[in-house]
Formats: C-alpha cells, structure tokens, sequence
C-alpha cells in the first residue's frame, strides 16, 4: 500500500536527514488484508524513526502532544488506531508548537 | 465628530473607508468591531502584527498583556518594539506603537505575567482572547480560563520555520485540552530562543489570528474553528486540516466537567507541565 | 564591534541570535541575507509588513520606493505609517519606521513614482524586487523590469477579502505576461480605494512577500515559483496552485524576445492596460 | 458528471447572490462521452453566469486576467480549452487581484 508520510513542528528531527516528506510502501501484516493506523506506527518506528523513538511513541500510540491527520482529518474522527488506511493516503504526523 | 444614525463618527467613517466599501464587511463589521475587546497576551513575534492590525482596523479596546522587558534579540521578529523601547516594559512600548497608528481606540496596558491569580479579573474585560504566547503551561492556562468565562480564543504558534493557528473554545469547537488532554514531554517543549525562529513566520500567523480575531469580533465569514492552520515556511506550503469537535468527556470543557473558578486559580499550571511560564534564560550563541 | 570569520559582527550575532540557531537557516543563511539588496515598491498595504519584516530580520540594504503622501484613510491597514506622519511622503514615513526597528541596516529612500523612466536605474541597484503596488500598469511594468534585468519578483496582491501571492521570472517561472499576455478589461480593474479592502488580508500577503524575499536572498527552502498561493480571509481557506512556467512564445521573456532596455522605458504601461499608475482619486463614501 | 467549481478574485459578483462554491452535475453533449473545457465554459455562461457575461467570456475562452485551475493546476498545463475533466474535478475561476 503505497501511502505519503509527512512529520512536522519537529518531529522530523527524529527521521534520517530530517526529512519530513516520504513517500513509502507498507504492506498489511501477514494473515491480514488491510494497514490500520496501529500497523502503520510499528511500521514507522521500526522503519523511518531513527532516534529518541519516546518522542515518537508512547504506550502503543503516538506521545502527548503530537497530532495525526489522516487525508487533512484528525485521527479521532477517522478511528484513532483501527483506522484503516487505502491506496493513496497522506497521513500526517505534527507536533504541536508553543513557540510566539 | 457626531455619530452619525449607524453608530460611526464622521471621523471614522473616513479612516475606515476601505473597510466600509466592503459588501462582506461594511458598516455593520465596522461597527460591531468598534464596540468589542479584543485581549492579546503577549507583545512577543505573534502579539506584534496581531495587536498592530487589530489596533489599525479599528477594534474598539484592545488588551495587551506581557511582563516581560524589549531585549536587542527581540527584534529581528517583534516589530511593535523599536530599538529606543530595548530595556523598557514590552507593554509600554507596544500600546506606545498601537496608540501612535490609532489614537481613537482604547489601548489597555496590563504590566503583568499573566498568571492563574489575575487571568480571570483580566480576561473576563475582553470579549475575543489571542493567544500569543510562547510556552506550553501559558496556553493550558488561557484555554482553561477562557473555557471557564467562554471567550472564544485564537491561538497561534511559530517555531523555526513552521507556525499554527486554530480557534478554540467557539462554535462547537475543541478546547486546548480537548486536543492534548496530556502535556508533551518537556523535551518536546521547545521555544524561540532554544531553537530559534525566522522572524517572519510569527508575522504570517500573528496577521492571521488578528484576522480571526477581527472576523469574530465583527462576526463576519466563517473563523478556523474545528479546523487547523499549518503553515511550512521553507517549502511555502499551507495545509488546512480538520480537527476533532469538542469533546465530551473533557475535563474541563466536556459536559460533565466541574472545574471551576477557584480551582483555575489554584491549578498548578508549570507543575502539570513540567516547565516554565516566564523565560528569561539567555542562551548562549557561540560560533 | 568587530567581525568574526563567519562575516557577522557581534552585535548581529547577538541581534539574530534567534535565526543564527535555526539549522536551515543559519549563520550562512544571515550573511547572505546581510548582504543582499531588497528593493520594495509600494509602502502601502502589502509594503508595510514587507518592508518592516525586511528591516528587522536584517537584509543589508532595504529600498523603498512610493510616489504618494500618507494619508489618514490609509492607516486601518498600512501599519508601518503612524498619524504623525499623515500628510508627509509615505517613503519618508516607512523608511524612519525601518530605521527605528534596526538602525544597523542601510534603508535607501526612493521618494518618487516608480515610471519606466527611472525603473531600471531603480531596480538594476538591487538583488530581489517585491511587488508591494496597487494598480495594472506598475504590475507590467515592474514585471518586465525584472524581465529586463533578470532580478526575481515576489508580487502580491490583496483585494477586498483576498489575496494572491506568486514568485514571478526565477528558477524558470513565468513572468506576468507570460500568465497575462492580454491586460484584462479595465472594468475588471479594481483597487483597494475603489473597492475596499479588510485591512489585515494585506498583511498577511505582505508578510509573505518579505518571507519569499529572505529565502530567495538567503538561498533557503523551496520559494513560490512557478507555484501561486490564493487566500480567501472570509472562509480561512488558502490554495497553492501549480501554474505554467516561462511562456517560450512569451513577448517579454520568450526564447525570440527582442524586449530591449530602450523599448522598455518608451512602453506606454497605462495605454496598454487603460488604467492609471497613480491613484489620487477619492472615493466619496456616502453612508 | 459532478465538479466542484469555485470562483474568486471577484468572478463570483457575476453569479447570483455572489456564491463562490457550486457544487454542478453537467452532462456531456448528445453523442459525446467526455465534458471538455470548452463544454465547460458554455455551461456555464448559460446556467451560473447571472450578468456581465462579457466579464467571464471572451469569445470561446475566458477573458483577459481570468486565471483557470483544474485540481490546483493551471489549465495550460492540462490541455486549455480541450481539457478533458474527470468526476469529482475541482474548476477554479480567479480572477488575477492588483490592489494592494
Ligand atoms: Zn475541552
Ligand atoms: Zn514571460
């Protein structure tokens, strides 16, 4: 499934070269037919997370402070870690800022 | 100087013109504008633009509220502030710089952190409330105050090459604590002056949460509630995404929240955060 | 007040601290930015934030040019002129108001109409030009200016509840005639004082402006070419859309121009569009 | 087919009651599968267009000034008045801005 991964407000600090565009391809776990969000954050931890994975992670969801937007639609209104993913979407992670 | 039947004086009429000629804004926007007020708290990067503008388009009393003192490093961003106010009170020189644009509005100077304490006595004077702040246990605070008096409140955020901007607490919307029930790690609490920020990324997000607050204030167009702004300044891209409504089981805005007035007053906020409200650490820049 | 290797002084280091600590920005990114020239046509509603975030964040010489007088009908959104400065020239007034923000800059006034006659001689003395005007003529104009002399343009627009912003004639984006070879009919013409304008909705474009302007002149980021940002204040929604680059058949900046210096400065700009370059008309506003 | 069209930069003074977004269904010509640009352009002269057609339309595209974007994209990159556009395309209408 190939999706597009984007990291912002630091996170992607976290990544290799900081990058915070990726466009990547993860597949449904074996016996399964579809990636849901809780898939796709042991994919990312495993796969794009390259340090401090407690700023990324915490318990089996992202840390406090951290926004998932699903298509440009938090996460709590698509199912939260069952949401399930298609072809084709843009999930975004974003830390929150508090700088002025 | 007589009102004329629409509530505007002659003189207004003239100074606001552009924004009268508007069908969307008009002398209705005008007017509603002119009798609201509007609180920003802060005279840092996001406060400068925000209370300028807000000051310049006419809001009727405009609250600035900061503690802190004009440093040099300040102005590559805060552009309210000129080199002459370095070393005076940010408050003093931001309601100087607001009155010389506009003396026909009131220009209220609150001198003072903003704190649990004095939060409510101050805020409760306002209708619309911005957030310009730049630490984490400032913005818990003035979601829960302005959850506790219902003050719909703007909230904007810069660091580094990236900024936000959402409105909270209006319309069915999310309150701070909606969204982050639980505070990040301090380590993720960065700041402006540990990781610096371009100056003009809090320009673009202060100018647009004066716009918000303007578009409440005269209650025209529809605000960013429920939806979120985030701005990436490096590769010029803005996104819009939709956020989550109000919810339920909130512990201080949900339907069966009972917090109150006395226990905001006594809320540790930089306990809870673990981190502090006033900075005035000065780090090092060795090169 | 000496310099250190790196080409910034102690008192700029100090001054930028904020921006010196953003890893993609940087010690290099200030020094190029210190010695880069911006020219800022216009001090008007979009040149007001432009030119005040242009002078803090610190490019080395910051140019301002304006024909007009600052008048009281300007101020709801013009935030770099103060009323003390009502009846005096706008360049005169905004380049005092950059000053008092960073007197370690060069800021060179330019007290005239911007006119195919004195354009290039303007222009040709600067890095980056930004588009800060408010009528047809000058956009061709100073458009084919920096055809002319291969400078890029940042140029913005705001108009009533809307702006546009784009980066036109650099890394292989069109010029302004490239997108509009045919002037519109002058019926479709309209200015912020014929009608309207919310006085932030500039702000916003302005402080864009002057973003696109430091990372061009700093060489950071992904700046707006060949791409245009569309703002809509009223709904809070904002686009950025791909448009066409550089036109091969473009008369201006096509493969087979033949658009000389000399044609330039006897063009007939407002012939060509049927729309005037200066505008001391004023509206009357019957309520 | 169904598209969403927009109108901006003061093109929607020219529609009824100043709408900007207008969610259409516009049906290909009798004999043809595709709704082209250019069937397009007519459509909506006749149906959304409330005065000063000569604002939108100058002979068969639109006016001088009047910037054209299918999905986010300008239309001289995706074919101009032959454009073929798809279900669920997004039509812009903008009309370039020069006040300041
Ligand atoms: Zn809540
Ligand atoms: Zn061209």
């Amino acid at each position: 499934m190939h999706l597009t991964l984007e990291f912002g407000g630091g996170l992607e600090l976290l990544l290799k070269d900081s990058v915070k565009l990726h466009h990547v391809d993860v597949k449904p776990k074996s016996g399964e037919d579809n990636v849901t969000m809780r898939d796709l954050l042991t994919w990312v931890k495993g796969n794009l997370i390259k340090e401090r994975p407690e700023m990324f992670i915490k318990g089996d969801s992202v840390r406090p402070g951290v926004l998932v937007l699903i298509n440009d639609c938090d996460w709590e209104l698509c199912g939260n870690l069952d949401a399930e993913l298609e072809e084709k979407d843009v999930v975004v992670f974003i830390s929150t800022l508090h700088g002025g | 100087n007589g009102f004329s039947t629409n509530g505007l004086s002659s003189d207004m009429i003239y100074r606001y013109s552009r924004q009268l000629l508007l069908p969307d804004f008009g002398v209705e926007g005008q007017y509603k504008l002119s009798r609201s007020r509007v609180l920003v708290i802060g005279a840092g990067g996001l406060g400068s633009p925000a209370a300028m503008y807000l000051a310049s388009c006419g809001v009727g009393c405009l609250g600035i509220v900061d503690g802190d003192f004009v440093e040099l490093n300040n102005l590559h961003r805060q552009i309210i502030h000129t080199e002459s106010y370095v070393g005076k009170p940010k408050v003093q020189s931001a309601a100087a710089a607001c009155r010389a644009i506009n003396s026909s509005i009131k220009v209220v100077e609150h001198q003072e952190l903003l704190h649990p304490s004095n939060a409510l006595k101050i805020v409760n004077q306002y209708d619309v409330v911005v957030d310009a702040t730049d630490n984490l246990p400032s913005r818990y605070m003035i979601s829960d105050c302005c959850v506790v008096l219902k003050k719909p409140l703007i909230s904007g955020a810069a660091l580094g090459l990236e900024g936000q901007l959402t409105v909270y607490n209006h319309k069915g919307s999310p309150c701070y604590r909606c969204l982050f029930p639980t505070p990040p790690p301090s380590a993720a609490c960065q700041r402006c002056s540990d990781s610096g920020v371009l100056g003009v990324v809090p320009g673009v997000i202060g100018c647009m949460q004066a716009l918000e607050a303007v578009k409440i204030a005269a209650d025209v167009g529809e605000p960013l509630s429920g939806r979120m702004l985030l701005f990436d300044a490096l590769s010029a891209r803005v996104r819009i995404v939709k956020i989550r409504g109000r919810s339920p089981g909130c512990t201080i805005c949900g339907e069966n929240s009972s917090f109150t007035k006395e226990e905001f007053e006594r809320f540790d906020y930089e306990n809870f955060t673990q981190s502090p409200m006033s900075d005035r650490t000065r780090p090092k820049v060795t090169l």
